[in-house]
């Protein structure tokens, strides 16, 4: 068991190291194969994990392993080590198994693209960093996955590093997870002082002798870093740039998994933040205002792929409510449908964009129904089980959270309302997005792009779209694309029957003994909000069907929300104004005002009043012999002197 | 050949090689590789080294001595401590690696450019070793006079003047030390620094931490840093700030820390201060220096100042955290400072303003700064993760407050190297670039890859470097210092 | 019959002394200068004689003779010197000799 | 009948140094009258060498045999080890002088005599180390500065030579009175010539503070430092190193140092340990001057003799610290540091003096642009000497430092440490000036090529740098041997 979990950690990174060493001895379909095999593989050893697994008694599903030490200091001795036990097997199995499928579909959607090879090789980079911070089995590796997810999703959003603006979002989700991951380490350094050790047993173990200080600080420390890695309020300001990557990209790493590692740290560490309870309801807290807010937001974007980003936000706000609230299973339940059927939408939406060229901007788009069949289909079934239609797996899931919320008094009904909230919103902008670029007649743009096979130009100045223009199209795309969406979405159909709540619960049953919940809802309580629900989120596809697809109703226009929703809430603006500028402006200053004149000036004065001195004795040197003489005689009239004084 | 003879041959071998360049009539190919050998044979000495050294040992290992002149009681003595043996291994790649680059560089009037670099070797090695305080003083001092002629002929426009500052603004650091060292020597008979036992006295403290902190360099005392780094020819200028450096920062282990446990404790705080100070000033500066150059100078300048935080927390995460970043930043700093060199040698300048788009068509290039970037950083997982991180736990144990600077520092050091790569490779081709300048050439790859590759190796395993600095508790090696 | 006290000879030392050296200060050419020198090494020839008296041994008066004989080569040297430079053609005064300076 | 003289028994193995010089010296001048022209300058040359090569060896000798220091020919000098070691340098410093005087280009007339003067001025040093009264004392000191004034003066056809002479002469002169007047007064104090005994006298009649001896000694101080060249009594120094033929010049500033400042330890020690508290401050000060003038002054020089004068000058500072510091350590560290010294000064002056040579003109910081390159030898030899000057390790100029230092702290002086190491950062600029110009300023930058084309091949001259170039960085390797003898040789002072 242990050797599969290793296999499954250590063979994506070998993939990503092969493919960078061969350089150009491997072609670049090799290297996806190479890629999308070396995925496959640690699927298969997560799936074999979760067989032996199975087989332990529910009790002792626990079991670390250490590889070497890896950071030691006297007494201090931080183990590369991994803990297999039914959360992180569960994590493994939903990153190896979209993962895979996602690469592999990549092979199709990168086709042409002249740097494939760094591509594939930073996915496999990813796959390995993302199970390294499931696997990881003390929390100086789970930093270390961490980090390293944030590094390979620097380089995936810039892997396009000639679009100034891929860079420049690479940049900013580095930096903002950066700072989660500085306030991570700074609750890693209290942890070392408190308890001497980050082997989750032991942490745990000391938990409630941390002292409420303490607590709360390491809480609040973790907190910072799952918010800034799943992009909830206030650090949320990248994920919509993040969309500049490619979008198997966006949907690997910005909506099936890293987004949501958040997520699994809180309940990965939920003894620490049930030792802060406030804590833990601020994150619930901080979960139902991202979901309103990317909700509305996402209303008014034009951008398909930034729309589903602010899903994603919103659903990942979600996720938070219930782990907020003690739901963890719930909570990771959801992060399992959602991994499903965003990656679903994304993928969709990634053959919509290589049908059109790149195009990414939903206003030129309309009326693809009839031209791809296919991808309609796989959108229907995305946006309904994003909306939570039954049957589909988000109906299973996101219920379950919200009937949660219901049990946990005034608290959790005022999150449970924001859920509803979110609930409507969810069905008014999926709809919204899913009737503009599919109903009605296809649009001028589409009908050059598909209609006629010609493929005019799309954005100028983006070598890598330039090869989408001569790249040839077979009508949806290639198999490699088309089978991969096929598969998702099944799962997105049928994913969520594996948990129906209260009726049977596996999936809750299987991760409780990891992190016992501490909400248990009632039947009444899920039926409630289940109707509730499912309710609002047919309105608002209602609403949507008025406005978008039969054009009745005009688009109500308030222009002031219209431009607070435009600018996001105007974080941006907030966040160049707070932190980037004065930064910039404490670089300079310190640089014209301290470098210069004093650290440097100094030495230049030095040097200058030294020469003057020299210059100074160098005039009393007249050359005149008497003043020689004179000099002598006077200082030894004053030695004398002073002598016969002192004497 | 008796162990200590080890220690001695590798302060002599170089010098040999030296003086061997300035007498045989050599042609500059010949002199050029000739040198390589010697570094490399140099390299090959302290892997044997190593093998000999018992790491579970405490106390001085390979160690020789030999009085020098017996009325003040003064040896030639060299030795190793587990710490010391990194720093001197360390030294011998970085200048292996220098030696290396200007060989295919190619420098004019090579016998003498390599002569010194190999005088400079065993001078550094000889600061690393010496267990004698005037013995070290004499290396300390031994070490600037090839740095000196370094700069000043093979270096940039501005040489003159950046060599003058850096060698005058160290040499007032070191006198003062020298100062120190009399007093210090005479006062308890002795001038060793094994049987030597602590002292107490501030001044004397102060004294030599007067000449580490300009050395190092520590904020403000920085003065000769840009210059001196922006000047010199590359490959100087990565032993500079890679090797030279961290002789200061082993300087306050072995006699700062480890001879004044009543100072250190008594002037801990400010000198914590500056160094949280330089950490962020450095950060700062770096995030807007116009030039590669200028990025990582300021860069190691913060660095230095997150080494001296460990140092000074004296505890063990500091001191080990301290010692694997000293190896780390070294390593780093080298490799960045060769890259600097060879984007210079194709685009003849190093305005991160013109440059740019040097990624596309050049993956080498594009990998190697890449990799060796994002170590800079301290990505977590990299090696110079493990020794932030180290440090930090350390000193957040002397005081949270500066375990949150560097948090912040942490931040702003990924600004500040995303900057400069994203300058370097992305974006729009600068104007600067010519369409032929070529990927990173085999001598090349083979002069940073080993850096490189060394660097991911204790990546994967740090504690390669923290298992076998101190025995047991780094206190037992450095004195204990009243918290 | 007793002379004065020493100290009388040791007063006039110190004056003939003084004027040498005043001399020498203040006189511009160099034979002059020359003949102050010799005044000066006088007056301290007078004080060592009369201290020799004073303690009636032969030392002070055996150093005063040495030191004439001194006095003489070393004004051989300053006139043949001031000779040279008569030859050179420049003027004989010692403000003039100012070209090392600085 | 036959008059039989008393005369004191004669030590003539405590003269066999200063006779050696004298015979050389008075060969020349029979060799001037007698000899062809055409052979003067090897053959005369060769004598004087001969004569300072005797001198050496005899000094040596006389080290080795005199462990008891004692006063011979009627006590007027001492036989002791601090006599002949300074007798070694001063000898040594000599041979390198002629080493360096060989391919000057001077007038063949006057060849003989220059190495006859040369010969002498080096017997007169020798006879003054090793003088024990005020009167050998006079008289040494007269006897080797009158040679002197000549040898400045020799080069006619040289711009300032015969004004260097006459000042130095002046200057030198009124130095003299006052040390002569200085000595009157203390004989006049305590009736005694001899240094040792002048002390007893003190001690015995309860002298110590009396107004003629403290006089005296003011005077006496005053015409030491003089010949030492330190502040404030240096001011002839520049002008008369800069004046003189360089190959002069180097003899100057490594011997008459050198015996300056060991008689003046000499005397201070022997003859007045009762005001110590007196002398050793106004030496301190007197130190801490030099060091500020010299140093100050040499940071704005161009001219390269005229930079060494003043830092001849810094480096009197220096070892005025030992001497002011009153105890075995200084004398042992003044002695020490004088070997290296010696030979970094001669040697220096010794590439200037090549130098001068390849251009016909003085040397200047400007025209020594890209010498390093063309001359590798004198180049690094030159650095050599500067980085001693400067006191870097690997040159005798640090544990020459360190030795002075050493002594200062032991007698409790931190401040004048601290003053002295000052004074090392502030001369480093100009000490590494002249390596920047040698090397880092290549001749192209300023259109100098030396003049004559390719420079003369001077055998003698490139023996005697590297000579010097051995003596500086041995003296590094080798302390121990010598820091003995510098301990046996300060043991014959009664500290």
């Amino acid at each position: 068991m242990i050797a599969a979990a290793w296999t499954c950690l250590l063979v994506p990174l070998g993939a990503a190291l092969a493919i960078t060493l061969a350089g150009n001895r491997i072609t670049r379909r090799g290297a996806g194969y190479l890629a999308t095999g070396s995925v496959a593989v640690s699927f298969v050893a997560a799936v074999v994990t979760f067989a032996l697994l199975l087989g332990d008694s529910p009790g002792d599903r626990s079991h670390p392993s250490t590889l070497w030490s890896w950071l030691t200091a006297g007494q201090l001795d931080f183990g590369l080590r991994i803990l297999v036990d039914p959360l992180s097997v569960f994590m493994m199995l939903v990153v190896s198994g979209v993962g895979m499928l996602i690469v592999a579909y990549s092979i199709g959607y990168m086709d042409g693209d002249d740097e494939e090879r760094r591509y594939f090789a930073y996915m496999a980079l990813f796959v390995f960093s993302m199970l390294l911070l499931v696997q990881g089995g003390n929390l100086l590796m789970l930093l270390v996955g961490w980090g390293l997810v944030g590094l390979s999703s620097y380089l995936l959003i810039g892997f396009w590093h000639d679009r100034p603006s891929a860079v420049a979002a690479a940049k900013k989700a580095f930096v903002m997870n950066a700072i989660g991951d500085a306030t991570m380490a700074l609750a890693l350094f209290l942890l070392i002082q408190r308890t001497g050790s980050l082997n989750f047993e032991i942490v745990f173990a000391n938990a409630d002798s941390l002292g409420v200080w303490a607590a709360n600080l390491v809480a609040l420390g973790l907190l910072g870093g799952a918010i800034a890695k799943s992009a909830q309020l206030p650090l949320q300001t990248w994920l919509p740039d993040a969309m500049e990557g490619p979008t198997p990209v966006s949907a690997l790493i910005h909506a099936a998994t890293m987004v949501t590692a958040g997520v699994y740290l809180i309940v990965r560490t939920s003894p620490l933040f049930e030792a802060a309870p406030k804590v833990l309801e601020l994150a619930g807290g901080l979960g139902a205002i991202t979901l309103v807010m990317a909700g509305l937001i996402a209303l008014v974007q034009t951008d398909i792929k930034r729309v589903i980003a602010y899903s994603t936000m919103s659903q990942i706000g979600y996720m938070f409510l219930a782990v907020g609230l003690g739901a963890y299973a719930d909570g990771m339940f959801h992060l399992m449908t959602h991994a499903f059927f965003k990656a679903l939408l994304f993928m969709a939406a990634g053959l919509v964009i290589h049908a059109l060229a790149g195009e990414q901007d939903i206003r030129k788009m309309g009326g693809l129904r009839r031209l791809m069949p296919f991808t309609f289909v796989a959108f229907i079934v995305g946006t309904l089980s994003l909306t939570g239609i039954p049957p589909f797996s988000g109906f299973f899931s996101k219920d379950s959270i919200l009937a949660a919320a219901l049990s946990q008094g005034w608290y959790g009904q005022l999150l449970w309302a924001a859920g509803m909230t979110g609930a409507f919103l969810t069905g008014l902008y999926s709809a919204r997005l899913f009737f503009i670029v599919f109903w009605g007649e296809p649009s001028a743009f589409v009908r050059e792009h598909l209609m006629i096979g010609s493929h005019a130009s799309g954005r100028e100045g983006h070598t890598s779209h330039e090869r989408h223009e001569t790249h040839v199209h077979s009508g949806e795309g290639p198999p490699s694309m088309t089978w991969t969406v096929g598969i998702l979405t099944v799962l997105a159909t049928i994913g969520g029957w594996i948990q129906f709540a209260d009726l049977w619960t596996p999936i809750s049953s299987w991760l409780d003994p990891v992190a016992e919940p501490l909400v248990e809802a009632t039947g009444t309580q899920e039926l409630v909000s289940s109707l509730l629900a499912v309710g609002l989120g047919l309105v608002g596809i209602w609403i949507a069907w008025l406005i978008y697809a039969e054009r009745q109703v005009r688009v109500p226009r308030f222009a002031q929300v219209q431009r607070l929703l435009e600018h996001k809430f105007y974080f941006d603006e907030l966040y160049d104004l707070l932190f980037y500028r004065p930064s910039v402006l404490l670089a300079t200053g310190l640089y014209r005002l301290v470098e210069q004149p004093l650290v440097l000036g100094s030495i230049r004065e030095l040097v200058r009043a030294f020469r003057e001195a020299g210059q100074g004795t160098g005039r009393l040197q007249t050359g005149l012999v008497r003043n020689y003489a004179l000099s002598i005689a006077a200082s030894l009239a004053i030695v004398t002197v002073v002598f016969v004084a002192v004497r | 050949m008796s162990s200590g003879w080890l220690t001695t041959a590798l302060i002599l071998f170089p010098v040999a090689g030296a003086i061997l360049l300035w007498v045989l009539p050599l042609r500059p190919f010949a002199v050029g590789s000739t040198a390589l050998l010697f570094a490399l044979v140099e390299v090959g000495l302290w892997i044997d080294s190593v093998a000999q050294f018992d790491f579970s040992q405490p106390g001085l290992q390979l160690d020789q001595r030999t009085s020098w002149f017996s009325d003040l009681h003064v040896s030639y003595h060299v030795g190793f401590y587990g710490f010391s043996i990194w720093l001197v291994g360390l030294t011998t790649v970085v200048l292996a690696a220098a030696i290396g680059y200007a060989f295919w560089a190619g420098r004019e009037r090579p016998r003498a450019f390599y002569g010194l670099m190999l005088l400079l070797t065993g001078a550094i090695v000889g600061v690393f070793v010496a267990q004698d305080l005037l013995l070290f003083y004499v290396f300390w001092e031994a070490m600037l006079v090839p740095l000196y002629v370094l700069v000043g002929v093979w270096g940039g426009a501005g040489r003159l003047r950046a060599t003058l500052v850096f060698v005058i603004y160290t040499m007032a650091g070191s006198l003062l030390m020298l100062a120190s060292i009399i007093v210090l020597g005479l006062s308890q008979g002795t001038f060793d620094l094994v049987t030597s036992g602590t002292n107490g006295s501030d001044w004397i403290f102060l004294g030599f931490v007067a000449a580490f902190a300009v050395k190092a360099p520590l904020f403000p005392l920085h003065a000769w840093l840009p210059e001196a780094y922006r000047e010199s020819s590359p490959e100087v200028a990565a032993v500079l700030s890679g090797v030279v450096s961290k002789a200061a920062a082993y300087g306050f282990l072995r006699i700062a820390i480890a001879k004044f446990p009543g100072p250190v404790s008594e002037f801990r705080t400010p000198i914590l201060v500056l160094a949280a100070c330089g950490l962020v000033y450095g950060s700062l500066l770096a995030f807007r220096a116009p030039d590669v150059r200028g990025v990582i100078a300021y860069s190691s300048l913060a660095q230095m100042g997150l080494i001296t935080l460990g140092l000074f927390a004296v505890n063990d995460l500091g001191l080990n955290g301290a010692v694997l970043q000293m190896v780390n930043h070294g390593l780093i700093s080298a490799t960045l400072f060769l890259l600097a060199g060879g984007i210079e040698r194709r685009t003849a300048t190093g305005e991160l303003a013109l440059l740019g788009g040097m990624a596309r068509g050049r993956p080498a290039l594009a990998t190697v700064l890449l990799t060796a970037g994002v170590i800079a950083l301290a990505v977590p997982g990299s090696a110079a993760f493990a020794g932030e991180f180290a440090i930090l736990a350390g000193v957040f144990q002397t005081g949270w407050g500066y375990a949150v600077v560097g948090a912040v520092a942490i931040v702003l050091a990924a600004m500040y190297i995303l900057r400069l790569i994203s300058a370097v490779l992305h974006d729009r081709v600068g104007s600067a670039v010519p369409e032929g300048a070529l990927d990173l050439r085999p001598a090349e790859l083979g002069v940073v890859v080993p850096l490189v590759a060394i660097l991911l190796v204790l990546s994967a395993w740090p504690a390669a470097i923290t298992e076998r600095s101190f025995v047991g508790s780094a206190a037992n090696v450095v004195g204990r210092v009243a918290k | 019959m007793r002379g004065p006290d020493v100290v009388w000879y040791l007063a006039v030392a110190a004056f003939l002394f003084c004027t040498g050296a005043l001399g020498v200060l203040m006189r511009r050419s160099p034979l002059i200068v020359l003949l102050s020198l010799e005044i000066m090494l006088n007056g301290a020839n007078l004080a060592l004689i009369a201290f020799s008296r004073h303690y009636a041994q032969g030392d002070g008066q055996i150093f005063a003779l040495t030191v004439m004989a001194v006095a003489a080569s070393e004004v051989v040297v300053g006139l043949g010197l001031i000779v040279a430079i008569a030859r050179k053609h420049l003027d004989l005064d010692v403000d003039k000799l100012s070209t090392l300076r600085g | 009948m036959i008059l039989a003289l008393d005369t004191p028994p004669i030590d003539w193995f405590a003269l066999a140094p200063t006779l050696a010089l004298l015979t050389a010296g008075a060969l020349n001048l029979i060799l001037a009258v007698l000899w062809p022209r055409s052979w003067k300058r090897p053959t005369t040359a060769v004598v004087c060498a001969l004569g300072f090569a005797g001198a050496i060896v005899a000094a040596a000798l006389l080290f080795s045999h005199s462990a008891d220091g004692h006063g011979v020919i009627a006590d007027v000098i001492q036989r002791d080890r601090l006599g002949a070691l300074t007798a070694i340098i001063i000898a040594g410093a000599g041979l390198l002088a002629i080493g360096t005087s060989y391919s000057e280009p001077m007038a063949d007339d006057h060849i003989a005599e220059y190495y006859a003067l040369l010969a002498w001025a080096g017997a007169g040093m020798v006879f003054l180390a090793s003088a024990s009264t005020l009167l050998t004392l006079f008289l040494g000191l007269e006897w080797f500065s009158i040679s002197l004034y000549i040898l400045c003066a020799i080069d006619r056809d040289l711009a300032g030579s015969l004004e260097a002479g006459l000042k130095y002469l002046i200057i030198g002169g009124f130095g003299s009175a006052m040390l002569l007047f200085g000595s009157a007064l203390v004989y006049g104090a305590t009736g005694r010539l001899e240094f040792g005994e002048i002390a007893n006298v003190v001690q015995a009649q309860n002298l110590s503070g009396d107004a003629l001896l403290v006089a005296g000694l003011a005077l006496l101080i005053g015409g030491l430092g003089f010949k030492a060249s330190a502040a404030p009594f240096h001011m002839w120094t520049p002008d008369v190193y800069e004046g003189a033929p360089t190959p002069v010049t180097a003899f100057m500033s490594a011997a008459t140092k050198t015996v300056a400042l060991v008689v003046t330890l000499r005397i201070l020690v022997t003859a007045f340990p009762q005001e110590a508290r007196l002398w050793t401050v106004t030496i301190a000060v007197i130190a801490c001057a030099s060091l500020a003038v010299g140093n100050l002054a040499a940071l704005v020089q161009k001219g390269l003799k005229r930079m060494l004068a003043y830092s001849s000058i810094s480096h009197a500072g220096f070892m005025l610290i030992a001497v002011a510091s009153d105890n075995a350590l200084g004398g042992r560290a003044l002695l020490y540091y004088l070997i290296p010294y010696s030979a970094m000064s001669v040697g220096a002056f010794a590439v200037v003096a090549a130098r001068e040579r390849e251009l016909n003109r003085p040397v200047t910081l400007d025209n020594l642009a890209g010498f390093g390159w063309e001359r590798p030898l004198l180049g690094i030899s030159m650095m050599t000497f500067m980085l001693g000057f400067a006191g870097f390790p690997l040159t005798g100029g640090f544990v020459g430092k360190f030795y002075v230092f050493a002594a200062a702290y032991e007698h409790g002086w931190i401040w004048l440490v601290i003053v002295g190491l000052a004074a090392t950062a502030v001369s480093l600029y100009y000490y590494l000036g002249v390596i920047r110009a040698m090397y880092m300023r290549p001749a192209e930058e300023l259109q100098l090529a030396p003049v004559g084309g390719s420079p003369p091949r001077e055998l003698v001259l490139q023996s005697t740098v590297t000579a010097a170039l051995v003596v500086t960085v041995g003296s590094f390797f080798a302390v121990q041997p010598l820091i003995h003898v510098a301990k046996e040789a300060a043991a014959s002072l009664p500290f």
